[in-house]
């Protein structure tokens, strides 16, 4: 066999391998967006979800999954943020610091429910926190710092060193250049990491469960008083998601329509996850555009 | 490589009034034990330009960047740097403070991700200054020492990324004047500019040693001899002649100084 | 300076993200208090058989709605959980499938038992096996794995694909108590929620399971034993005998609030009307009663 | 001493906002600490009750095959062998790695090397789509399309070590893509010039060259893919049967260490040996994911030496 037959036999093999991919992927897409995007209506997304008879929607749920997530990402943020700084611009290159690196890793590799129930035991019971969305925001940080420390390591580490040296070389602490000088730069980068890892946040069932609940109160939407319980904003309220509601739906749901219930919610969630992901691709790109000068 | 004599030096002591001065710095990299720069002893001219030159690997860019102790997170530092009577290689010492005073500029231009005015203001405004006329006066008075002040006073707020090469390398020396510094370290800043670039550079140095005491590292011999008073040579991590730039360049007293200059050098 | 405001909101984000994270408990602590103080309402919390979640979470929103002073949780996490937790007085209610006696490593002296509903399970097959009807005998043998075959039960000639459900949960209990007569089950698949066993069920040709009834539907077939179909009706006389009490247990008796709550359940707002439509049987519907050693009393 | 020498031995504002800008990033790596150190020893303290306070022997936990906590066996000792339930998640784990590899692989090269702009493009999103997708729409397709279609084949209930490793397969394969995309990128491009430029054909160079060079961080995306494989709950569990038997082929039901946990956590009483046991289970979890980090450092550290 001559090179050139290697190669072209080679490339054909990748493009086969590839070809699966994207089918698997295609179908795996189509089956779920297709087998729901029927039961997707106005009402579906509006109207609260109903315990036995069919009809019943997604209101409450989604909301609360985009409202856990907006907490989830107040609380896991900053440390993620403070410690992906402390690794990539403090940290020597020590065994102490290789510690805590597979630490935060094995953290991202914990089985959801193990950190459900610790959730659960610590936060819902021991510190009285109920079942309520804050005590599911803290259970998610578990998953989400991994994560987003990784990815916002990875964005400070690529921006080059000759910034902060530039930084130094005006006498700037280094505090200083990291934050007027660094993050800036690596912000797209971060941003896009914050959105691909509020996917995960948004498809996260079995650490839920436990923490967060899996009954949905109904919600007053016209009360803005956070500590009202009824109110919407309040974060002390147990909360079901959408991941959640497709779980329960599925398993115990007794609704005559739990079939099309589990479809439209797990295409809602997809499209949602969809919209963040260009979402984070255009901020990003705007962004970096714009610090370049359109360059 | 000819193995030279590296224990034989000819060093002087300018006369001039001097600015910044060294004694038996040595670096070493990492956790390694063999010193990257030894006993480095040497005495800068106030409002002169002294170049530093030397093959790749010399040490001569790992001396200037210890000089204000740039290298400090990499390396580790012996030695004294006496500026104005006091050794700044010591961890009492303030570096930031020292930083202000000595300015740098590196081979790669480095603007940051910001405007040009920006560039400039940044440092300024992280020490306090907020003032807006002042600022803006700063920052005209920069370009202008650095001569970017014509090509670039309608687009003080564009991306300093989208500048040419040459021009980031100038905003680089404007942002390091604005700070007022009494000594600013260059670091073969023309290295990576075309050759029209590179002209104009030299002219601004030129001009700018009227005020400021300029030490350059450069690759670039005749760029050392057309711009500089003294002139360092550096051989595998030491300092071997050190004494006016025409003496260096004419009359060496040291033979890895006389081939390098020469070409017949390795 | 757009930029610098941007980093300056991330940092403020930052701080507050600390704040909350570490005051978290306090500040909730606090809102709990305030609550009582304005309106006095009582917080009830109920955990545990997700079997049981669906009704009492239905109960607990209609009765919200008339009583603005409680607020009721209800959440599911197995009966174990359930347990458990009432046990430790972490909740005020645990609910549970299954007799706190039955459940070793709870002290069922301490605790007070709320029968609020009562549920009737039925043997399910896949269709395609042409069985309508079972002994009580040749269950226990396909549950303890003597009989592998559906033609030995006068089916087709089909292998048996038995699925369990999960060790421990309510629902087995129930099934093994009525059924095994203190045999040990063949080990077997298993899966611990109704609906994912109706749909095994209905998809694996040859399989057997039990489903509550509730969940019995036309893709799997409910097998009647000894001729006794699985009707609601012959749950109440105990002809259908593997059924049985959905508890809501409370540590020692429950306080004001809860016992509101626990009357309500039991009234016939709830037994006449909501009972019936998510498929549980009404306790005053029952002819007889069993207590924690399957013992039943007319 | 004149102005300039005291402010070189005074502390400025700088020295301030650096002392400010290190207490924030050591609060954080602290907090992140004092998480991972109260899990660790939650999950620790729990998992080892069923040694301590319920004198299960280890070395039977470890390669007991029966399961059954509730019930002692005839020497009076509980059941519980976590053989089966071991045996099974390493089988799925390395199976569904061994699956995804290849394919992804092929699709980093695709997107670096093959089609860069297009490949990069389109598939990039796609793939962060998928890591997006809740585990459980994982598992009811795996429930009603690879189970029935395992079924079809093979006979039996469909359920089994295949059908894990199939769906598994999916799910770990945008984690190695990603990371192999990345360690395909890290590989500077004058490599690539070098060697076209020698003559070498593009399979020559991407299989002597390429792959050469990125292989600790492929191999370090292959684990990182696996970790995610060996805790992944709760789509196994709708697939992989739940029956605590040592699995003899690929299509018979049985139980992975987790599906074992999340079926049964739920239903059993805090504090007795069934609930110990489970953690038990989550404690050999846990301390395996300690072990593929090892090898991901250990990999990643000879890596560097290499180039």
């Amino acid at each position: 066999m001559t090179p050139h037959q290697s190669d072209r036999i080679a490339t054909q093999l990748i493009n086969l391998l590839v070809g699966i991919v994207v089918l698997i992927l295609l179908f795996l897409l189509g089956d779920i967006v297709l087998s729901g995007f029927p039961h997707i209506s106005w009402h579906f997304l509006t109207s609260p979800s109903s315990s036995f008879s069919a009809g019943g929607g997604v209101r409450d749920q989604l909301f609360n999954s985009l409202y856990l997530l907006v907490l989830t990402l107040i609380i896991s943020f900053p440390l993620a943020l403070g410690s992906a700084i402390y690794l990539s611009e403090y940290a020597g290159d020590n065994w102490f610091t290789g510690l805590i690196r597979t630490a935060i890793e094995v953290l991202s590799s914990l089985p959801s429910v193990v950190v459900g129930l610790f959730g659960y035991l610590l936060f819902v019971i021991e510190f009285h926190m109920g079942f309520s969305i804050l005590s599911g925001a803290i259970a998610l940080t578990f998953f989400n710092l991994p994560l987003l420390v990784r990815s916002i390591e990875g964005s400070l580490h690529a921006v080059p060193n000759s910034q902060r040296e530039a930084g130094s070389a005006l006498g700037l602490s280094n505090w200083r250049t990291i934050r007027g000088i660094i993050l800036p730069v690596a912000l797209p980068g971060i941003l896009t990491g914050i959105i691909l890892s509020a996917g995960r946040v948004f498809g996260e069932a079995a650490a839920l469960i436990y923490t967060a609940g899996q009954s949905a109160p109904l919600l007053d939407y016209s009360n803005w008083n956070p500590t009202s319980s009824s109110s919407f904003l309040n974060p002390m309220r147990p909360a079901e998601t959408l991941a959640v509601h497709i779980w329960k739906v599925n398993t115990e749901g007794v609704t005559p329509d739990a079939v099309s219930i589990s479809a439209g919610a797990s295409a809602v969630l997809i499209i949602v996850i969809l919209i963040f992901n260009f979402g984070a691709r255009a901020i990003g790109n705007q962004m970096y555009k714009k610090m370049t000068g359109g360059k | 490589m000819q193995a030279y004599d590296l224990s034989q030096t000819h060093i002087v002591t300018p006369a001039e009034e001097i600015a910044l001065s060294t004694n038996q710095l040595q670096v070493y990299y990492g956790n390694s034990k063999h010193a990257s720069m030894s006993d480095a002893s040497l005495s800068f001219p106030r409002f002169q330009i002294t170049a530093l030159i030397g093959a790749s690997g010399s040490g001569k860019s790992t001396y200037l960047r210890s000089l204000n102790r740039l290298n400090d997170r990499i390396a580790r530092i012996k030695g004294e740097i006496i500026y104005r009577h006091t050794n700044i290689n010591d961890s009492k010492v303030n570096v930031y403070e020292v930083r202000k005073h000595i300015g740098m500029v590196f081979q790669k231009p480095n603007p940051f991700a910001k405007s040009i005015s920006e560039n400039i203001t940044f440092a300024l405004k992280a020490q306090g200054i907020t003032n807006r006329q002042e600022l803006k006066q700063r920052v005209e008075t920069s370009l202008k020492e650095a001569a970017l002040w014509d090509e670039v006073k309608d687009d003080l707020n564009k991306s300093a990324l989208a500048l040419s090469g040459g021009q980031q390398q100038r905003l680089c020396i404007a942002r390091a004047i604005a700070m007022k510094p009494d000594i600013l370290l260059l670091d073969e800043p023309a290295s990576a500019l075309d050759p029209i670039s590179t002209t104009k550079l030299e002219v601004t140095l030129k001009e700018l040693a009227k005020n400021y005491t300029i030490i350059i590292v450069t690759h670039n011999m005749q760029q050392a001899s057309r711009i500089s008073t003294y002139t360092a040579f550096f051989h595998l991590g030491h300092v071997l002649e050190y004494d006016r730039t025409e003496r260096i360049f004419q009359t060496p007293m040291i033979q890895a100084t006389h081939d390098y200059v020469t070409g017949n050098f390795g | 300076m757009h930029k610098k405001t941007l980093v300056s909101t991330l940092v403020a984000f930052s701080l507050t993200g600390l704040l909350l994270g570490g005051c978290g408990s306090k500040s909730s602590q606090k809102s709990a208090s305030d609550d009582t103080k304005a309106a006095k309402v009582t917080k009830i919390t109920a955990v545990g058989s997700t079997a049981l979640q669906p009704l009492v979470e239905q109960a607990a929103q209609d009765y919200q709605a008339s009583n603005k002073n409680v607020n009721l949780t209800v959440q599911g996490g197995g009966s174990g959980t359930g347990l458990s937790q009432v046990q430790q007085g972490a909740v005020q209610v645990g609910n549970s499938d299954i007799f706190a006696e039955q459940s070793s490593g709870i002290k069922a002296d301490k605790l007070v038992d709320h029968k609020v509903a009562v549920v009737g399970m039925a043997p399910v097959v896949n269709p395609s096996t042409g069985v309508t009807n079972v002994s009580m005998a040749q269950l226990r043998d396909i549950f303890t794995g003597k009989i592998t075959n559906w033609k030995q039960v006068g089916g087709k000639d089909q292998k048996i694909a038995v699925i369990n459900r999960a060790q421990g949960s309510g629902t087995r209990a129930t099934f093994e108590g009525a059924v095994l007569e203190g045999k040990k089950a063949v080990t077997s698949q298993e899966q611990d929620s109704n609906g994912t066993v109706q749909k095994l069920v209905s998809s694996t040709p040859g399989a057997i399971s039990y489903l509550a009834f509730s969940y019995v539907n036309e893709k799997v077939k409910a097998l009647s034993i000894d001729n006794v179909k699985p009707t609601d009706k012959n749950v109440t006389s105990n002809k259908w005998t593997i059924w049985s009490y959905e508890h809501m247990y409370t540590k020692g008796q429950p306080d004001k609030a809860t016992e509101g709550f626990l009357k309500y359940m039991s009234s016939d707002k709830v037994q006449g009307s909501l009972v019936n439509k998510l498929g549980y049987i009404s306790i005053h519907d029952m002819k007889v009663t069993k207590n924690a050693k399957n013992v039943v009393t007319k | 001493m004149d102005d300039i020498q005291k402010k070189l031995m005074s502390p400025s504002k700088a020295s301030r906002e650096d002392i400010t800008g290190r207490i924030i990033s050591y609060t954080c790596i602290a907090a992140i600490i004092i998480l991972v150190i109260s899990i660790l020893y939650f999950i620790t303290s729990r998992g080892v009750a069923t040694f301590t306070t319920n004198h299960v022997n280890l070395w039977q936990f470890l390669s007991g095959e029966e399961w059954n906590p509730g019930t002692l066996n005839d020497h009076g000792q509980p059941q519980v062998g976590a053989l089966p339930m071991i045996v099974t998640s390493f089988s799925v784990t390395i199976l569904a790695a061994l699956l995804a590899t290849p394919f992804a692989i092929a699709v980093a090269l695709f997107m670096t090397d093959i089609a860069p702009k297009n490949g990069a493009k389109f598939l990039q999103p796609v793939i962060e789509l998928l890591v997006g997708i809740p585990s459980v729409v994982y598992g009811f397709i795996g429930l009603t399309v690879v189970v029935p279609a395992i079924r079809h084949i093979f006979g039996g209930t469909g359920s089994g070590i295949l059908a894990g490793t199939i769906v598994l397969f999916v799910m770990v394969l945008p984690t190695i893509t990603s990371l192999a995309v990345d360690a395909l990128r890290a590989v500077p491009a004058y490599f690539r010039s070098a060697s076209l430029a020698l003559g070498a054909t593009r399979f020559q160079t991407i299989y002597k060259v390429l792959l050469r060079a990125a292989m600790p961080r492929l191999l370090t995306a292959v684990i990182f893919g696996m970790a995610r494989a060996f805790g992944e709950a709760l789509a196994v569990q709708m697939v992989i049967g739940n029956a605590v038997l040592m699995p003899h082929n690929l299509v018979t039901p049985t139980a992975t260490l987790t599906s074992q946990l999340t079926t049964n956590i739920g239903n059993t009483i805090m504090g007795t040996l069934p609930n110990n046991a489970l953690w038990s289970l989550a404690l050999i979890l846990l301390l395996m994911s300690l072990v593929f980090n090892l090898i991901i450092r250990y990999i990643g550290k000879r890596g560097e030496i290499k180039s």
